[in-house]
């Protein structure tokens, strides 16, 4: 009974909390010149409360734009790891996912969820406004039903996420 | 007095107008000072860019400086070759001060060393870089992608 | 007794009440500005239930932790100064004067907190907050004055009976009312009076480090900062109400007219800022002023 | 109980030759000395709390006899004399360990405690002006401990000092001319009778010297200098007492001897306000405004307090020459508060320059984590002095504004107004820049000051707290003071004002208590969240940038810059600068009559034999010289 009520409790948590997400965007590639159309008027992320936020403290998604290379990678880590739980990491554009167009380059890396957990890729070079409120969508959905738990990933695979950085950064 | 016959008086070997505005100086490597002390009193006060281009099969990098004239509008690549083992050059940020940076980075980029140029060897952009200078015709981007990356399994199996 | 446990348990709810439903009218009103959809009326409480469920928070130390505190104790003990309708719990222990310096106590507490955060961006935040203070100020001290010349009295619940009738200080005394609606507005901190958050220039200034509770107690000072600034103008310049939901009316109109004008300036430099409120307003207050001192 | 003031006035001289002589034998016996004998000052102090002595004859001097008397007003300043010196001594004793000349020190300390607390008790001028001189000088005495530069800033302090005591030394003599006394009551009787012109030139004289003690502009120039270079001890004995010494003076010199007489004889005030206290009121306003700009672009913690007193110490003027029984009462409270709190704020600083060893703000920050207790004497004292409530410096501000509404004085109202805001600014900068911000590497293993130090820091806490919640233990004596001196005292109770006669209500115990609910809810949302953990400083908002230890990520150089921007235009000229430029015309002058008096005896000899000459041809001519 009493872990009922803490489920149901969890249940409403993530029910309000799915409906304000507050996003840093870390605008590391062309994928950020996605984002104000996002913002503006026509599409308008606004109404689902996703709002863009300024400090890693306050925000609730990294929103990861674009290629990823090794010395933003440092800064990324960083900035995830200053965020404060539950955070989610949303990789925008193909690059994080394997590396893109740059699939080649000595400077980028192929996979973000190596070194970070992501909880939702939304893949397209570049995605149009659609897709990322799409993406935003199915985040909300992931939080609703308690899946995306890239935080506790993190934590529980930390030896495993802090190798790959090390392999890539020192 | 014409332009074109002030550079021709410099410690140049070459002077080649490619097209209206765009001149192509080539000199030494021991007069490239000199030449660019001497292209900066003719009136080109900006330093556009600096970098390299490495002609391996010459086993030579080609340095050029992108110079503008801001009264006559003309454009000036200032060329010169050095060798590629042991590539060392004089420092420009004397005359002009934006070269300090570029040095930098083409000690970064191509492991060219810039004596007088007290930052040449700081870290530029690259972050812990122990591998070839990764601008290097013979550093193989492949390969240490290889070495260093692991690729998304096509099936989207991740270990 | 009971009555007035009552009030001083509902004061603070319905103050925050009424401020929460102001932050929410004005993403709603805003967007519509901008000709967006918007937000849900009810966001702002979202924001702050997700603030307050974070699962981690950090601190930098006991002061970092005391400064939202301290900023919502000092408005929740602000409301039981201002008068409204049917409720005056405490006017009687704080006149005006008094009151323009129990409002600094938050934002001496927010400065203090933000300051142990070891954040740049927080100090230059609060220099600039305290700056522009110091900048609102001086017409917000004339106009206070000549207020309180007028009607003889430093009792804000005795100026509030006085308007009674329709004989509201805003038209009685306009001038000093067009002043203390300009001062009202930046002391919200609306554009172009942001420059204490200006997220572009210094990340949220003050708030830089915080997230998680400590975000969630600033949010919920700020419903109650909305509200003490709109009913201090309310009830200086616009005789109070009757009832409650008069001064709700007279509140939304005031809030309406700072966020139309909110939604289309940019931003001042935070000296322009002070220059700014030194010169006109300051000029227009003491004209006022003067006119209230010859006039009696 | 049969004590005379003489054993009072004796008591901090007695001491101070004890702990001279103590010292030489160790300096245990010299501290013993001091502190013993400057607590026992306080405690002989405390038996004449409710009981006034009018007429306690010290001897005859030029046909004037010379008299001590104590009444409340004396009392209360005698209070803060005795007090502020107290924990003085008692801080010093860590504070200026190891450096040499203590022994002298000690004495200077505590004879300038006595002469402090004989112009409290002096009940004829003659007296008052004798302690005033051994004040004047041994402060001096004191203000050149600080080192090389405060010679300097004491050179400086000595000449306005003397500038004044010059001015007032005319007006006595002016007085002795005329009546060949110089008790109170006699003078008193004396200035009301004498013709206008006489008066107001005696007011000038002896405002003057008030002026410069009390550091009111533009005679403060001294200040920034004295303060910030003396040792922190005697920085907050000159800022906390030898201020409030210039504002008694100045209240016995409207209340006493132009106003209403001792002995309660009540005699109309000369001036009635809008003439000449009408002024001072107007140079205390812009000493409030002024300093309070300059305070707020200081980069030194010493000079930024200093601007500070000057500010602080022209709310004290103001309010005494309101005139109205508020606006005395408010200005004495305030007297009594500054005295606290800016004594615990030099204290504090002083701490954190006896652990840093320095001064410089934009070189300190974070060092609450390392001097809590300091800290939280600093945060009590910023927020009495920027009058925010509920601390004691709020109480007493908010009877000069009423005071001034009251009277209807706007326009010094909103002077008084300004200048409060603009302190929050300069008080936030300086428990920011030491405090709070980043903690710089080099103060990493810096410590809490020891127990004897803190001693100060938490009484002066705690007096804050007191005064400002219940305001009514001051106001008792204050009350008193009012009514012998012929004003009705205003209603006050212990809490509080209930207000009435155009004076709205204030009850301290109220807004205290509500503060501390709002702070409990506050804190009962806070402790349902999440559970928080400690980060270190360089966790930090860095827009994604690692900081590093030897990286300075810190907002403390040139806090108010932007501020800087809109006012400096106005400051581009001072009264210091006008002062120097005085000085260099006399320099010039000085010159001209250098070559007139070359120091050469053939000059000399040809100027006597050129004038004779001269004379000798103007009587040829038949001795019409015009």
């Amino acid at each position: 009974m009493e872990k009922m009520t803490e489920q149901q409790f969890r249940t409403i948590g993530n029910m309000l909390r799915k409906r304000s997400l507050w996003m840093l965007h870390y605008c590391t590639g062309c994928g950020s010149m996605e984002l104000p159309a996002v913002g503006t008027s026509r599409y308008d992320m606004e109404r689902f409360g996703v709002v863009p936020y300024i400090t890693p403290r306050q925000a609730d998604i990294l929103l990861v734009t674009g290629y990823v290379n090794t010395k933003t990678l440092r800064r990324i880590v960083t900035v995830y790891e200053q965020m404060l739980d539950p955070k989610y990491v949303v990789g925008f554009g193909s690059c994080p996912i394997n590396g893109g167009v740059y699939w080649d380059s000595y400077a980028v890396i192929k996979q973000l969820d190596r070194y970070i957990p992501v909880d939702l890729y939304i893949a397209g070079c570049m995605p149009r406004p659609e897709a990322i409120i799409t993406g935003f969508m199915h985040l909300m959905e992931l939080i609703d039903k308690g899946k995306a738990t890239g935080y506790k990933r993190y934590k529980e695979n930390l030896e495993y996420y802090k190798e790959n950085q090390r392999k890539v950064l020192e | 007095m014409n332009i074109l016959d002030r550079i021709k008086q410099l410690n140049i070997t070459k002077v080649n107008v490619q097209r209206e505005n765009r001149i192509f100086v080539d000199t030494e490597k021991d007069k490239l000072i000199s030449v660019l002390y001497g292209m900066k009193l003719i009136g080109f006060n900006q330093l556009s860019i600096m970098s390299a281009v490495d002609r391996i099969k010459d086993n030579e990098f080609e340095l050029f400086y992108v110079l503008y004239n801001y009264k006559e509008k003309v454009n000036a690549i200032v060329r010169t070759r050095i060798p590629r083992d042991n590539p060392v050059i004089e420092t420009a940020d004397k005359i002009y001060p934006p070269a300090h940076t570029y040095e930098r980075e083409l000690t970064e980029m191509f492991g060219i060393s810039v004596s007088g140029n007290p930052d040449s060897g700081k870290p530029f952009i690259l972050e812990n870089w122990k591998d070839k200078p990764p601008m290097r015709k013979d550093f193989d981007s492949v390969e240490y992608v290889d070495k260093h990356f692991v690729f998304r399994n096509p099936e989207g199996k991740n270990e | 007794m009971v009555k007035n446990i009552l009030i001083a348990i509902g004061l603070p709810l319905l103050a925050f009440g009424i401020g929460i439903s102001f932050m929410g009218f004005k993403r709603k009103i805003g967007a519509r500005i901008q000709r967006r959809y918007g937000p849900p009326f009810h966001q702002p409480l979202l924001d702050i239930i997700k603030l307050l469920s974070k699962k981690s928070d950090i601190s930098h130390g006991i002061i970092y932790d005391l400064g939202p505190m301290i900023a919502l104790g000092a408005s929740i003990l602000t409301i039981f100064f201002i008068p409204i309708p049917g409720l005056k719990l405490l006017t009687g222990s704080a006149d005006v004067i008094a009151l323009l310096y129990i409002m600094v106590i938050g934002s001496l507490g927010m400065g203090l907190g933000a300051g142990e955060s070891a954040n740049p961006n927080s100090s230059i935040g609060i220099a600039r907050a305290l700056t522009l203070m110091f900048g609102y100020d001086l017409p917000f001290v004339i106009v206070i004055i000549s207020v309180l010349l007028k009607y003889h009295t430093t009792n804000l619940y005795a100026i509030t009976q006085a308007q009674a009738g329709g004989h509201w200080a805003m038209w009685v005394l306009p001038l000093s009312a067009i002043v203390g609606f300009i001062v009202i507005y930046g002391a919200m901190g609306e554009h172009p009076f942001d420059v204490v958050t200006a997220p572009h220039e210094v990340a949220t200034g003050p708030m830089a480090e915080y997230g998680g509770k400590h975000l969630g107690l600033l949010f919920i000072d700020h419903a109650f900062h909305v509200y003490i600034e709109l009913a201090l103008f309310v009830d200086l310049f616009m005789g109070g109400a009757s009832n409650i939901g008069w001064f709700y009316v007279k509140m939304f109109v005031l809030f309406l007219i700072i966020v139309f004008f909110d939604e289309v300036l940019p931003r001042f430099r935070i000296d322009d800022a002070v220059r700014f409120y030194w010169r006109w307003p300051t000029i227009i207050a003491l004209t006022s002023l003067i006119i209230v001192l010859i006039g009696g | 109980m049969n004590m005379s003031l003489m054993v009072l006035l004796l008591t901090p001289f007695t001491g101070g030759i004890l702990s001279y002589l103590g010292g030489k034998i160790h300096r245990s016996v010299r501290y013993t000395f001091a502190i013993l004998f400057s607590s026992l000052t306080l405690v002989e102090l405390f038996f004449y709390y409710n009981k006034p002595v009018n007429h306690f004859v010290l001897g005859k001097m030029f046909g004037s006899v010379m008299i001590l008397q104590i009444n409340p007003i004396s009392w209360l300043f005698a209070f803060i004399v005795t007090t502020i010196s107290l924990l003085a001594i008692i801080f010093s004793v860590n504070d200026m360990e190891g450096r040499g000349g203590l022994d002298f020190y000690y004495f200077e300390l505590m004879v300038v405690e006595g002469a402090m607390l004989g112009i409290t008790l002096a009940g004829d001028l003659l007296t008052f002006f004798l302690f005033w001189e051994i004040m004047s000088w041994t402060s001096y005495l004191l203000i050149i401990q600080g080192g090389n530069k405060s010679i300097k800033a004491g050179y400086k302090y000595i000449i306005m000092s003397i500038i004044g005591a010059n001015s007032m030394l005319i007006a006595i003599a002016m007085i002795y001319g005329k009546i060949h006394t110089l008790v109170f009551r006699n003078v008193a009787m004396l200035l009301a009778a004498s013709p206008h012109g006489f008066d107001i030139a005696i007011f000038v004289l002896f405002a003057i010297g008030f002026f410069v003690e009390a550091a009111v502009m533009p005679l403060h120039t001294w200040v920034s200098d004295a303060y910030s270079e003396a040792p922190s001890s005697v920085s907050s004995v000159l800022s906390g007492v030898l201020e409030k010494i210039g504002a008694y003076g100045l209240f016995v010199l409207l209340y006493a001897l132009f106003g209403v007489s001792l002995l309660g004889k009540l005699m109309p005030l000369r001036f009635p306000s809008p003439t000449i206290m009408y002024t001072i009121g107007w140079f205390a306003g812009i000493s409030i405004v002024v300093s309070t700009f300059l305070a707020i672009l200081q980069e030194d913690a010493k000079k930024l307090l200093a601007y500070s007193s000057i500010s602080q110490i022209g709310y004290v003027v103001l309010g005494i020459s309101i005139g109205t029984s508020l606006g005395v009462a408010g200005g004495l409270f305030h007297a009594l508060n500054h005295a606290i709190f800016k004594s615990l704020l030099f204290f504090t600083i002083g701490a954190v320059i006896y652990r840093t060893g320095t001064r410089n703000l934009s070189e300190l920050g974070g060092l609450i984590k390392k001097m809590p207790v300091t800290f939280t004497g600093t945060l009590f004292g910023i927020i009495a002095l920027a009058g925010v409530p509920p601390l004691n410096g709020f109480v007493s501000k908010w009877m000069i504004y009423e005071a001034l509404l009251q009277k209807k004085e706007v326009f010094l109202l909103i002077l008084a107004l300004i200048g409060s805001t603009g302190s929050f600014l300069y008080v936030y900068r300086l428990i920011h820049s030491t405090f709070l911000g980043q903690l710089p590497e080099k103060f990493k293993d810096v410590k809490e000051v020891p127990f004897l130090m803190q001693i100060p820091i938490w009484l002066l806490s705690l007096g804050t707290i007191v005064f400002g919640i219940w305001p009514g233990l001051a106001m008792n004596v204050i009350a008193r003071g009012e009514k012998f001196f012929g004003i009705t005292p205003i209603k006050y109770n212990l809490y509080g004002f209930p207000g009435g006669n155009g004076m709205g209500s204030l009850k301290m115990i109220n807004i205290s208590s509500v503060f501390i609910a709002g702070l409990i809810v506050a804190y009962i949302i806070f402790a349902l969240g999440a559970k928080t953990h400690r980060i270190s400083q360089y966790d930090n908002y860095a827009a994604g940038q690692v900081v590093t230890k030897d990286t300075k990520y810190n907002y403390s150089y040139g806090f108010y810059m932007f501020f800087g921007r809109v006012v400096n235009p106005v400051f581009k000229w001072s009264a210091d600068k006008i002062y120097l430029a005085w000085a260099r015309s006399a320099n010039v002058f000085g010159d001209y009559m250098r070559r007139i008096y070359t120091g050469n005896l053939e000059t000399y000899s040809s100027y006597i034999v050129v004038i004779i000459s001269l004379v000798g041809f103007l009587i040829l001519l038949g001795g019409k010289i015009w």
